[in-house]
């Protein structure tokens, strides 16, 4: 059972990945954003067969919700025409794939000498949080400052200069 | 003679020359006859020095105090330099002493009478007795570095003096040559030297004499080598073979420093240097050195025959005459060198007064053939000339024929053909200078400045006068026992031989001036070239040395000056500097092209230095 | 306070001084700089004077007059023990770094004796000949100050840091005059190109001495001084045999040290800056660089190169590279001196010609070479100053030193004719002069180790060094005047005079009585420096 | 079917990082690329849990959390710049915008 899920929701994110990246479909933004949501949510279930399910949530609500929305604001705002197909230079495909399959061919190698892990019995959500608010608790401030600054910082950009 | 004496008096016979110029060149806006009266002044004290010398220590030599002039190392240790200042004053040198300070006290006097109108005599002055300073230091020097000291400081002294009259580039141009031919002899000299200090482990003339009397292998196989190398000294100096050609040009110097320097004084240094270091030379040395000298004395006998020019006839005499000298010591006959060296040089300087006084009278005109016809008008100096003429050909009660009988003695015991070139150099000796008497004084004056000559004044002719009377008298010398010191392994020809060699020396006199009264007896223009054709031609163009060495010297340091001027300008400065900046500015350009602007390829960029790091890491 | 002190310390005091008077004052600003140069100058006289009978170890002004009266050289119970074993004399040491082992350490022997006496004199030479300067007086004579200050302070400091301090900042007004005063049309190019030669021989230097020191803290972690310490190292050399110099990066410390100092003194590949410099640099700064300035390498070679040498260098290589480049240099710049058509020009490359010889001086491995390399140092220092101030007052008059275009200038100017007749027979080699004791003491030197080498040494010095100075006479000097020319000023008053009059007494004086420097060379003791030390260490090599 | 272990997830993540690598590396859009920057860093957080996971300790879940947040806070001013640049250019083409070209 769980490697059957396993299964699903690890093709589930690749395929969407595969399609966010090439979209033979259609020429829209909007369906790349859709299967990038689609995509984070195949990964969130696969948080939840790591037991990660306090991450599964945020993965859910933060990243597919909040990051996605702000995605498809955008795209509306900027209201793309057909991105008219652009012919993708030769030599800037055969580049980027040789990049890419060299990388992939790295990782790969890397992965065969990677110990396989042990099961290991993890915390619960409450650990997280005992971890995060002990040990990690200066970061955890800093990180609400940055996203204040953020905030402040997206104001800034988007201020409509004054007609 | 006191103790303390004896050692202040050669600090003031060197000294007082000095002093003068000294005085001169410090005084700046100084009379000329002030100037004249300090330098005569001077070489008239060392000259009463050096005979009150000669006077107290004929055969006993001066005890030595040699001060430390540079000392480096550790004096104990066997490395270290020790280089004294002393004086070495044996009768060699105490003779040499006389003859120097002798003739040049006449020339000083003769000079201030001939140098009357010249613009710069305070300058003359300083030179003469700077080169006078020079000379006696070399005379009494007591080691081989305090003489090649004063051997430099005599080159430089005939460089200021043969450039004196610096704005005519001919002159300019001789000294330059004089000085660098004599430096190249000077460069054989102290590689010499170098080569025996660093053997013997000293450079004192007394401690080598010692050394090598104890043990005559001491220089080894190198011996021979060191005493041709110093020999070399002698070439630069006394011009011989290979290093001749700068003499004749010497001549655009005023005549008193041509009878000076060319002929009596600084000519001689190198014969006297090879006496001085006589004990050095080993056998085939000896042998290379009596053929230098044969050979120099043919050669320029030959070309004496040709030139037109009084002074350079002169001047080619003194070389054949250095060569006869040179050959005598080559023939291990040191003192009858010595003593040819001394006649020559009475009558040599006679010579060069006697023609710069007739030079002077012809308002600076030097060409023989625009002379003659002054046997009436110049009665005085045509008898001077003719005293000197008769003394160098070897008339027998003359001073002449001693000195140059004993050498051709000597030639016939030890090296027969080395006999045959003597007796033929002194038929063209007597040649040469009979050609130069019948053409100057006899016939009728071929120019009108000629026609109005008169006597020179009696400044100039006393100092002639005199020398006249010591070239005449200096034959007595061979009457006097071992008046030069004795030298080792020097053995006295036999009776036969000598006398045959008085015999063959009158009769190549007598033939040459029989020659020279058939060919110039009131002859308008030089026979000469018209019978003898090409050989004349060669001999009148010196044998072509000049062209030969400025050939020689083009392809060797001017053709290496401009390899390394033309290496330094491109390869040095253009490659070495110019490159490395050049590269600086291509490396900075080829990077600006990388920032493209893309946005994809700093990604792509990004993702290669990514994929690198992996690869080493991982 | 040690003399020493004041001599670095008094020009450095004035520069300042200078700098508070407005710039209308330039005859008063001449006036303090004479005065600034002038001290140091007497102060340095004393110092030689009295070096043999000075006690060893601290020494202030009153033990200085004390020793020029009494010829008995006292005990001085303050010294420490390395500065009498190496009898430095005049010392003084207080803390500066003590965590980085750099300390103020000043103190003299035999060697550096004679050399800041070379030096201060050099300096004063140039404040008088620095008149010729018109615009921003000001400022030309500050720099001055601080070179003549500087280069000072690098000759008595025995602290290797302060040693490379001084030095910069005598090197930076080179810059900087050459730039703005220099004279020619690419004198900015020669500006930059000095620039960047020599900070690239500075940094190599400093890397070498970092190494050196880092070396002598790590065998003397405990004492407080080791570090830049000179006798420190000296005394770390003579106790360990250099048994650390092999591991790590420690074998590059000499060929650095070496380099470094060879681009500083203009050594044969690296020469191409000095003809450029010198033929485009106002005449102050050509006397003070030429002279004195670049005599800096040479010092820090002998100082702490030839030290090293024994224990760093066991197989000679770094040597028989040395012995090479000073040939090459000696030959090669002398060949190029025969080509120059500019008279700075051809003394540049002269004066390179003549570092040759204090290398093959200090390539010959023994006292000997080592004397006459001090000995050609010195004479050239007064040299090249004489020369090139001579050239400044002719490029003032003739407003170009082309030797093609002047002629007959020993009728014109009888008193800077003559002068410079003298000098450029000095330096090819006529006894008499300085140069000539120092040339046959380093050929002798040589000779022992290297016969070949010398006998092309002897053939530089006497013939090319003959060929080019003599042409350069035959142009200048000799010769119809040029048709075209307006009145020459001969040099008449007596300031103007006084430096070339000062410089050739000198160039005389040492030519006629070169015991008195190389009888207070043979008292230094460095640690490989006795005759025994180095042949002790390894034979002088065949 | 053997269970799932470590290397598995890697593979997935692997997978994910180089589709979003290959996004950014082609797109001439930026928007698009910026998507292909999200999926990156999923893969990125996907390996992370992975080995937490599987080595037991909860480091790798934190560093997520804080992954997240800072994905977030840099969408938003990612997104900010690329609709002030829209608008001051009209348009979102990376090719477009090169004025940083030396």
């Amino acid at each position: 059972m769980h490697a059957t899920l396993f299964y699903l929701f690890a093709a589930l994110a690749l395929m969407s990945g595969l399609l966010v990246a090439f979209n033979p479909f259609s020429r829209n933004p909007v369906t790349r954003a859709m299967f990038l949501v689609l995509a984070m949510i195949a990964l969130s279930g696969l948080f939840v067969l790591l037991h990660a399910y306090f991450l599964a949530a945020i993965q859910v609500l933060v990243y597919a919700g909040a990051v996605m929305v702000l995605f498809l604001f955008v795209i509306m705002l900027m209201d793309l025409r057909e991105s008219e197909r652009r012919r993708v230079g030769a030599f800037a495909a055969v580049l980027g794939l040789a990049a890419v399959s060299g990388l992939g061919a790295l990782l790969f190698g890397a992965l065969r000498q990677a110990p396989a892990g042990t099961e290991a019995a993890v915390g619960s959500t409450r650990d997280l949080g005992r971890l995060l608010f002990t040990q990690h608790l200066f970061p955890f401030e800093i990180v609400s400052v940055l996203l204040l600054v953020a905030m402040v910082g997206v104001i800034m950009l988007s201020q409509r200069e004054a007609e | 003679m006191p103790e303390s004496l004896l050692i202040t008096l050669p600090w003031l016979v060197l000294l007082a020359p000095l002093a003068a110029a000294v005085a001169i060149l410090l005084r700046g806006r100084m009379s000329s006859a002030s100037s004249a009266a300090l330098s005569i002044g001077g070489v008239l004290l060392s000259f009463i020095g050096s005979v009150g010398l000669w006077v107290a220590c004929r055969g006993k030599g001066v005890p030595e105090h040699p001060l430390i002039w540079l000392q480096a190392g550790d004096a104990l240790a066997a490395g270290s330099l020790t280089l004294s200042f002393g004086f070495k004053l044996d009768d060699l040198s105490l003779w040499m002493l006389l003859v120097v300070t002798g003739v040049a006290s006449l020339i000083h006097i003769y000079s201030w009478g001939y140098m009357r109108e010249d613009r710069a005599i305070p300058r003359y002055f300083a030179g003469l007795s700077l080169f006078t300073f020079s000379m006696l230091g070399i005379v009494m020097a007591g080691n081989l570095v305090q003489l090649f000291i004063f051997w430099e400081l005599v080159g430089v002294s005939s460089y200021l003096l043969i450039g004196h009259w610096f704005e005519r580039p001919r002159a300019a141009d001789a000294a330059k040559k004089a000085l660098i031919i004599n430096r190249v002899g000077d460069l054989g000299f102290l590689i010499g030297i170098l080569m025996v200090w660093s053997i013997t482990g000293t450079v004192g003339l007394g401690a080598l004499a010692e050394k090598l009397a104890v043990n005559p292998e001491l220089l080894g196989t190198s011996a021979t080598l060191a005493g041709l190398l110093i020999f070399c000294g002698c070439v630069g100096k006394s011009a011989q073979f290979p290093l001749h050609v700068w003499l004749p040009d010497a001549m655009e110097g005023p005549t008193p420093v041509s009878a000076l320097i060319h002929a009596a004084t600084m000519v001689a240094a190198g014969v006297y240097l090879l006496c001085r270091v006589f004990f050095l030379f080993t056998p085939d040395a000896l042998h290379v050195i009596s053929w230098v000298g044969g050979g120099t004395a043919l050669l320029a006998a030959l070309i004496a025959l040709q030139q037109d020019d009084l002074k350079r006839v002169l001047a080619y005499s003194t070389l054949s005459q250095l060569g006869f000298m040179v050959m005598a010591v080559g023939l291990g006959a040191p003192s009858a060198a010595m003593f040819h060296l001394s006649t020559h040089a009475f009558f040599k300087a006679l010579l060069f007064l006697a023609a710069g006084s007739v030079i002077r009278a012809l308002h600076h005109q030097q060409d023989i053939w625009k002379m003659g016809g002054l046997r009436s008008r110049m009665p005085v100096t045509f008898w001077c000339f003719l005293i000197g003429t008769l003394a160098l050909g070897g008339l027998p009660p003359l001073g002449g024929f001693f000195s140059k009988d004993e050498i051709l003695a000597h030639a016939l015991t030890h090296n027969r053909p080395l006999f045959a070139v003597g007796v033929c150099v002194a038929l063209l000796s007597a040649l040469y200078m009979f050609r130069v008497v019948l053409v100057v004084f006899g016939g009728a004056s071929r120019d009108v400045a000629a026609g109005r000559a008169k006597e020179s004044p009696a400044i100039m002719w006393v100092p002639m006068l005199i020398l006249a009377a010591l070239s005449a008298g200096s034959g007595a010398l061979v009457a006097v026992d071992h008046p030069f010191g004795v030298f080792p392994s020097e053995i006295h020809p036999p009776r036969l031989a000598s006398l045959w060699a008085m015999l063959c020396g009158t009769l190549a006199l007598l033939l040459g001036a029989a020659l020279a009264w058939r060919f110039y007896r009131g002859a308008a223009v030089d026979p000469l070239p018209l019978q003898w054709g090409v050989l004349a031609r060669t001999m009148r163009q010196r044998f072509y040395f000049d062209e030969l060495y400025l050939w020689l010297n083009r392809w060797s340091h001017e053709l290496l000056s401009h390899m390394s001027d033309f290496a330094e300008r491109w390869l040095i400065a253009g490659a070495g500097v110019r490159g490395a900046s050049g590269l600086a500015l291509f490396a900075g350009s080829a990077l600006r092209l990388l920032q493209s602007g893309n946005l994809q390829t700093y990604a792509l960029w990004m993702a290669a230095g990514l994929l690198l790091l992996l690869y080493l890491f991982l | 306070m040690s003399p020493l002190t004041l001599i670095w310390l008094v020009p450095l005091l004035m520069a300042l001084v200078l700098l508070a008077l407005p710039a209308r004052h330039t005859g008063l600003i001449r006036r303090l700089t004479l005065v600034a140069t002038l001290l140091p100058l007497l102060a340095s006289v004393l110092v030689f004077a009295t070096l043999e009978s000075a006690p060893a170890g601290r020494g202030t002004l009153a033990t200085a007059w004390a020793a020029a009266r009494s010829q008995s050289p006292q005990f001085n119970e303050a010294a420490a023990p390395l500065e009498v074993q190496y009898q430095f004399k005049y010392t003084e040491r207080t803390q500066w770094m003590p965590s980085l082992g750099i300390g103020y350490h000043v103190g003299v022997d035999g060697l550096s004796a004679a050399l800041l006496l070379m030096a201060t004199l050099v300096a004063f030479a140039a404040a008088c000949c620095a008149r010729d300067v018109t615009a921003r007086q000001k400022e030309f004579h500050v720099l001055l100050l601080l070179m003549a200050g500087g280069i000072s302070g690098a000759f008595v400091s025995l602290d290797l840091f302060g040693m490379y301090l001084f030095h910069e900042l005598a090197l930076v007004p080179t810059f900087i005059m050459i730039g703005v005063w220099g004279r020619g049309e690419n004198r900015n190019y020669a500006a930059y190109k000095v620039t960047l030669y020599l900070s690239a021989g500075a940094i190599l230097v400093l890397a070498g001495l970092i190494g050196l020191a880092q070396f002598c803290r790590a065998t003397y972690p405990s004492s407080e001084l080791s570090g830049y310490n000179l006798l420190e190292l000296y005394r770390m050399l003579s106790e360990t045999h250099g048994t650390g110099l092999g591991e790590g990066l420690r074998p590059l410390i000499l060929p650095a040290l070496l380099l470094g100092f060879g681009i500083l003194v203009s050594l044969w590949p690296f020469h191409t800056w000095a003809p450029l410099a010198y033929a485009s640099a106002p005449t102050a700064t050509a006397m003070m660089h030429a002279g004195v300035i670049k005599k800096f390498g040479l010092y820090g070679m002998i100082r702490v190169v030839l030290p090293l040498q024994p224990f760093a260098d066991a197989t000679y290589f770094w040597w028989h590279l040395l012995l090479a480049l000073g040939l090459a240099s000696l030959l090669w710049s002398g060949l190029v001196a025969m080509r120059q058509k500019d008279l700075t020009g051809m003394l540049g490359y002269s004066s390179v010609a003549h570092m040759g010889f204090v290398f093959l001086g200090i390539a010959s491995l023994n006292l000997v070479g080592l004397a006459g390399a001090v000995l050609v140092m010195v004479a050239h220092g007064l040299l090249a100053a004489l020369s090139f101030g001579l050239a400044g007052h002719l490029h003032a008059q003739c407003r170009t030193l082309e030797m093609a275009r002047l002629g007959g200038l020993l009728r014109e100017m009888p008193f800077v004719g003559t002068a410079l007749l003298m000098a450029l027979l000095a330096g090819c080699g006529v006894p008499g002069f300085a140069n000539f004791a120092g040339e046959i003491t380093v050929l002798f030197g040589l000779w022992k180790s290297q016969p070949a080498a010398t006998v092309l040494a002897c053939w530089a010095a006497l013939i090319i060094s003959a060929v080019y100075m003599l042409r350069a006479v035959r142009q200048v000097l000799h010769g119809p005047t040029p048709a075209v020319h307006q009145a020459y000023v001969d040099a008449t008053t007596w300031n103007e005079r006084l430096p070339y009059v000062l410089l050739l007494g000198a160039l005389l004086l040492l030519g006629v009585f070169p015991r008195l420097i190389t009888q207070k060379m043979n008292r230094c003791y460095q640690p490989t420096m006795t005759d025994k030390g180095l042949h002790a260490a390894h034979p002088a090599p065949r | 079917m053997t269970d799932i272990g470590l290397p598995h997830y890697l593979v997935v993540s692997a997978g994910l990082f180089c589709t979003g690598l290959l996004a950014v590396l082609l797109h001439r859009g930026l928007i698009e690329m910026y998507m292909g920057l999200e999926l990156m860093l999923n893969g990125a957080n996907l390996a992370l849990v992975a080995f937490s996971r599987f080595h037991g300790n909860l480091d790798g879940q934190l560093m997520v959390f804080f992954t997240i947040t800072v994905a977030a806070a840099e969408v938003a001013v990612g997104l900010a710049l690329i609709v002030a640049l829209y608008r001051q250019r009209q348009s979102t083409d990376a090719t477009d915008i090169t004025s940083l070209k030396l």
